[in-house]
């Protein structure tokens, strides 16, 4: 017997809770040899910006205590490009496609919102205004109710398809960060990108990263993503995707009962590409075990 | 292309095999034999594995090694003990099961003979399945390989190379083994206008080979290396930057690498 | 030979740099079987109230990959107690004592700090406005530059001693509250306490600590104390003292390579009790092997 | 008091022992056996060691043990697979060294004679050198045990504690070993007017024997579980609320207990 594990998040109706982390499983099409895009709940791309970019210089990554220091700086495609090569894909196959976009401006947001409305296989846009590794725009629009609420309007305004805050943990308050973005339309947010770190290269007395910092993601970060999301649940209610060093289903479903309506995976597809479907298997197993008829039953059921 | 094919779960192999050997084969050196499945009976010479040293105190992700040798039975790596990572996979055992996934990359192409190998230190290993390689598709004269190590003591396959073919040449920066010199001094000294230079060790190392053959007219492949996050052109954290016909870009050693045209890597 | 390892954070000379954090080494006396406080730079005491505190309910520890929550709450035996009991025994020993000091409104600060002032034994005074466990006070003051500012004021003017600033990372922009801190009168500032977290407890679908919330430490949040202290050095030239997730001589260094001028070690001790000892002596071998003459050459070494 | 004393190194243990024994002596619970160092050789009943699971992945605290038993060669352990920590635990095997620091704890007081000894599931194992140290004070009279279990495939133990002493009381839930029922209402038909009890179990067990001793004018000696970070006193991490002259405070099971008068606990 299949169960029936899927979820809503704001208008989006998912056949399971369980998607990619942007930025961490390119455009589908590398991890063929373990999952198929159109067995997750939805594929969420590489962030995408009007223009192709380079990203930042190598090395772009560090480890650290069960985490992961990256400073990729939005190397990406473009607009054009994945319009043109990656979504026929996508579409192709199936998969839920949700495209998380980056700019410089709040112009730029508009912009890529507006290519993107009339492109079918597009299911919702992921609003990037979180990463940490880019010089202008990305988190700078995320730290500040007004400017992250600004970027969404522009967003909400042209694109009819459901839009997804993805935030920031960098802040000393994400709820009002969230209710922001909820008040300028967003239909849902995304918690947590990843927190600001360094890691220092003590042979050659000087950052590890030329970017000097970069992005911590990973194990490390669960607990702080977590508490993002459990907060956010309480005082606004919100759909909430949530996503922060998820490796496990356990991990899964702690997001879930701290009020997540589905969960993205990053990091741990690196170091286990089985993650996904294993997640995937692990909700169909614990609901037929605890009589679950719902997901409903699970989101937020952690929350006081 | 038919996109609603079952996943293709053949090409890429990952799980646990077992340990057959590990020793330590020259200073701080070890080469470590595993167990074959289908997907890697099917390596190429310069692809690579991601391994997961098994005690994992404070290791997240993977370490990438290349391929040295693959045969009936079992897939060999050579790597150095350089921090956490490669230190606890010093410590596994004959027997265990070690988590690894692979082949991953891209690896040689064996396009035309003659042509010269030329590896530096570490560097060595993945030249040594492609001397098979081209051993067997262009016979004995049709490949010459040039191996340097700082010394003696850090030196490995040496004899394994000998017995391979007949042109072998050996140096080391202290001339305790073979000649005096590095490789590239050597392949200087011994080049006879081979087709082809598949090249393998530390950067500046790569750029001098690749400035030499440049004014001799040569193809020139080499490997390179990066940090790695995926292993399997995901994440783009493993870019170098590479002459394209869209100007330079920075193209992923997992993927399209770590094998790259010599010629377009810029430095 | 002794190497000379000491160092100067602010107006205080320490013999060497490592300290243990506050709140994770109680009053010097537990660990005597391993270390004794006298042959550590400092010894930073727990958070001290005016009142003694009875601190959060049971369970107050939750552990994360590579982390540890904690909601502890501020437990401890009172100004008055730690003045008549634990200062002659840490007087008796010489060891230099760094006082944490904790409050609720700006006027307990002050208090605390007046009592203080006429305390030999006290050789400065660590004004935590960063603790995220306690209802009131604490981590509320550090989160703004303007509260910090008016804390760290009134106790610099209630007393002579160095004062040092102990910040909270869950901030959007850390060298605001630091500037401030600094321009109302703090000698240096400690970076970081602990970053705010949350476990959820799935079995009995709740939050796993009583208190909810939690604060994160351990070799998980090593890569964001680094980026922190980096960048407060960069931007102000602060003394910095540094803590966050270290459990090596290796981790030390990088902090001191990021501009730190001494650092502490929180959760290490507990699953480590010999790692101060073995941080100084990594620093001593260090700086023969390096030929280093003074901890100068290594502070800030890698900012750029 | 001299507080210049050189670092009282004596007391604690903190460092490698080598395993003499693990295996698996009941569902899913393991007596674990490591050599002793002189620090270990004093323990006292009630006391526990701070344990590091060997293999590390995402561990990063010990795991709190109490000492089962102590002879001239050895300590012994026993503990129940729980989650990761334990699961790691369980693997290793013998002439592998762990990492525990110990003994740590205010153990079990034996002032005087006669006494029960009160123990469900787990809670059996510190009673156990205790037993030992009452049966070799006040003579085998002068101790009774009443031990249980949920079931017999849980249990352990029941021989050892009858080669000890003859006056041993055993039960499980399900009948399936012993009397049917449950250690507190065994105590309770058995009861003779003992002076002390000491016991070891469940909240909701020590809480029962506790309002039954309430009654009997018996003195109650609990042991206590709590999360811990430092087992060392330092982090306060590991309260318990206990009623003191103060009124009720929290005091610490690593320092001031595991073990504390039950009649004092706020259950
Ligand atoms: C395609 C490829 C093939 C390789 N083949 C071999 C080989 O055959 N034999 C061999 O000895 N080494 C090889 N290396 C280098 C080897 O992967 C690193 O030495 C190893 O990862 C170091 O890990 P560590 O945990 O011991 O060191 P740490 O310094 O503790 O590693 C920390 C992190 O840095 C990364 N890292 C450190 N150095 C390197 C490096 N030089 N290249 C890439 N990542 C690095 C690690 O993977 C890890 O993520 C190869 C690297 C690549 C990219
Ligand atoms: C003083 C003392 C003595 C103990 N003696 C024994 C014994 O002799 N035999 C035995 O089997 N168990 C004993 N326990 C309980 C044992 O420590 C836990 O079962 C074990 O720590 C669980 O670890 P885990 O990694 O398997 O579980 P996880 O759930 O993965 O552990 C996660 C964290 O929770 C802590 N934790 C989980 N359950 C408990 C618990 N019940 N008490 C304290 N901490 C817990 C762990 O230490 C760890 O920090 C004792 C506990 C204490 C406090
Ligand atoms: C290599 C890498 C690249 C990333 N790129 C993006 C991106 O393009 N857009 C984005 O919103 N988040 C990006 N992220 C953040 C992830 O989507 C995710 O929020 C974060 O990694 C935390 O999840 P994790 O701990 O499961 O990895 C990236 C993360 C990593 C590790
Ligand atoms: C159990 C515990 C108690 C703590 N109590 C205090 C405290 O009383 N005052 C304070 O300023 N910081 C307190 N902290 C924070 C530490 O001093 C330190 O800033 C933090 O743990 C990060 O360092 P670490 O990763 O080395 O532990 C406490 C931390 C822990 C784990
Ligand atoms: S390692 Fe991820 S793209 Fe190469
Ligand atoms: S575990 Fe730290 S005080 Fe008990």
């Amino acid at each position: 017997m299949r169960m029936d594990i899927s979820t809503k998040v704001g208008k989006l109706h998912l056949k399971n809770p369980v998607m990619p982390a942007s930025g961490t499983w390119g455009y589908g099409e590398e991890y063929l040899d373990f999952v198929v895009p159109e067995e997750l709940g939805a594929v969420v791309v590489k962030g995408t910006t009007i223009e192709p970019r380079e990203g930042n210089a190598p090395p772009r990554l560090a480890e650290t205590p069960a985490g992961l220091l990256n400073c990729v700086g939005l190397q990406n495609v473009g607009l054009e490009k994945f319009i043109k090569e990656k979504l026929p894909v996508l579409k192709e196959r199936k998969a839920f496609v949700i495209v998380n976009i980056a700019g410089n401006t709040v112009d730029d947001y508009r912009k890529i919102s507006s290519a993107l409305k009339d492109e079918k296989p597009v299911s919702a846009i992921e609003v990037n205004i979180s990463c940490p590794n880019v010089k202008e725009g990305g988190i700078s629009f995320g730290v500040n109710p007004d400017s992250a609420a600004r970027v969404i309007k522009a967003v909400r305004k042209e694109c009819p398809k459901p839009v997804i805050a993805k935030l920031t943990p960098n802040v000393s308050d994400i709820v009002s960060i969230a209710k922001a973005c909820l008040d300028a339309g967003a239909d849902a947010v995304t918690l947590i990108n990843t927190l600001k770190g360094i890691a220092i290269d003590t042979a050659n007395q000087k950052p590890l990263l030329p970017n000097i910092t970069g992005g911590l993601s990973g194990p490390a970060i669960k607990p702080v993503a977590l508490a993002m999301v459990y907060e956010v649940k309480k005082a606004t209610g919100a759909a909430i995707i949530g996503v922060g060093g998820i490796e496990s289903f356990e991990d899964a479903l702690e997001f879930i009962m701290a009020g997540a309506s589905a969960v993205q995976i990053g990091t741990a597809n690196f170091y286990n590409p089985n993650v996904m479907p294993e997640i995937i298997k692990g909700f169909e197993e614990y609901f037929i075990k605890n009589g679950i008829k719902s997901m409903e039953e699970l989101i937020g059921a952690a929350v006081l | 292309m038919n996109y609603h094919d079952e996943r293709q779960k053949n090409k890429i192999f990952f799980g646990f095999r077992e340990v057959i050997e590990i020793k330590e084969i020259s200073l701080n050196t070890y080469i470590l034999e595993v167990s074959l499945s289908p997907e890697l009976a099917g390596s190429a010479p310069g692809q690579f594995v991601y391994i997961m040293p098994k005690v994992q105190k404070r290791i997240l992700l993977p370490r990438p090694l290349c391929i040295v040798d693959v045969d009936k039975n079992s897939l060999k790596m050579i790597f150095k003990v350089k921090g956490r990572g490669t230190g606890y996979l010093a410590e596994v055992r004959k027997g265990e099961n070690l988590s690894l996934m692979g082949p991953l990359g891209k690896g040689f192409e064996t396009i035309t003979a003659p042509s010269v190998l030329v590896g530096g230190g570490l560097g060595v290993s993945p030249l040594y399945l492609l001397a098979k390689k081209l051993n067997s598709e262009f016979g004995d004269k049709g490949v010459k390989a040039i191996i340097g190590f700082k010394n003696k003591a850090e030196a490995f396959y040496v004899e394994k190379f000998g017995s391979l073919m007949s042109n072998v040449l050996v140096c080391s920066d202290d001339g305790s083994l073979g000649e005096k010199g590095n490789v590239v001094e050597i392949l200087e000294k011994n080049f006879n206008g081979e087709k082809v230079v598949y090249a393998c060790g530390p950067r500046p190392m790569l750029k001098a080979v690749s400035v030499f053959t440049l004014g001799k007219d040569a193809k020139l492949f080499v490997s390179l290396e990066e940090r790695m996050g995926c292993g399997m052109g995901a994440c783009l954290g493993c870019v170098a930057k590479i002459k394209t016909e869209n100007g330079e870009e920075y193209l992923r050693v997992c993927k399209e690498g770590p094998v790259f045209d010599g010629h377009k890597v810029v430095y």
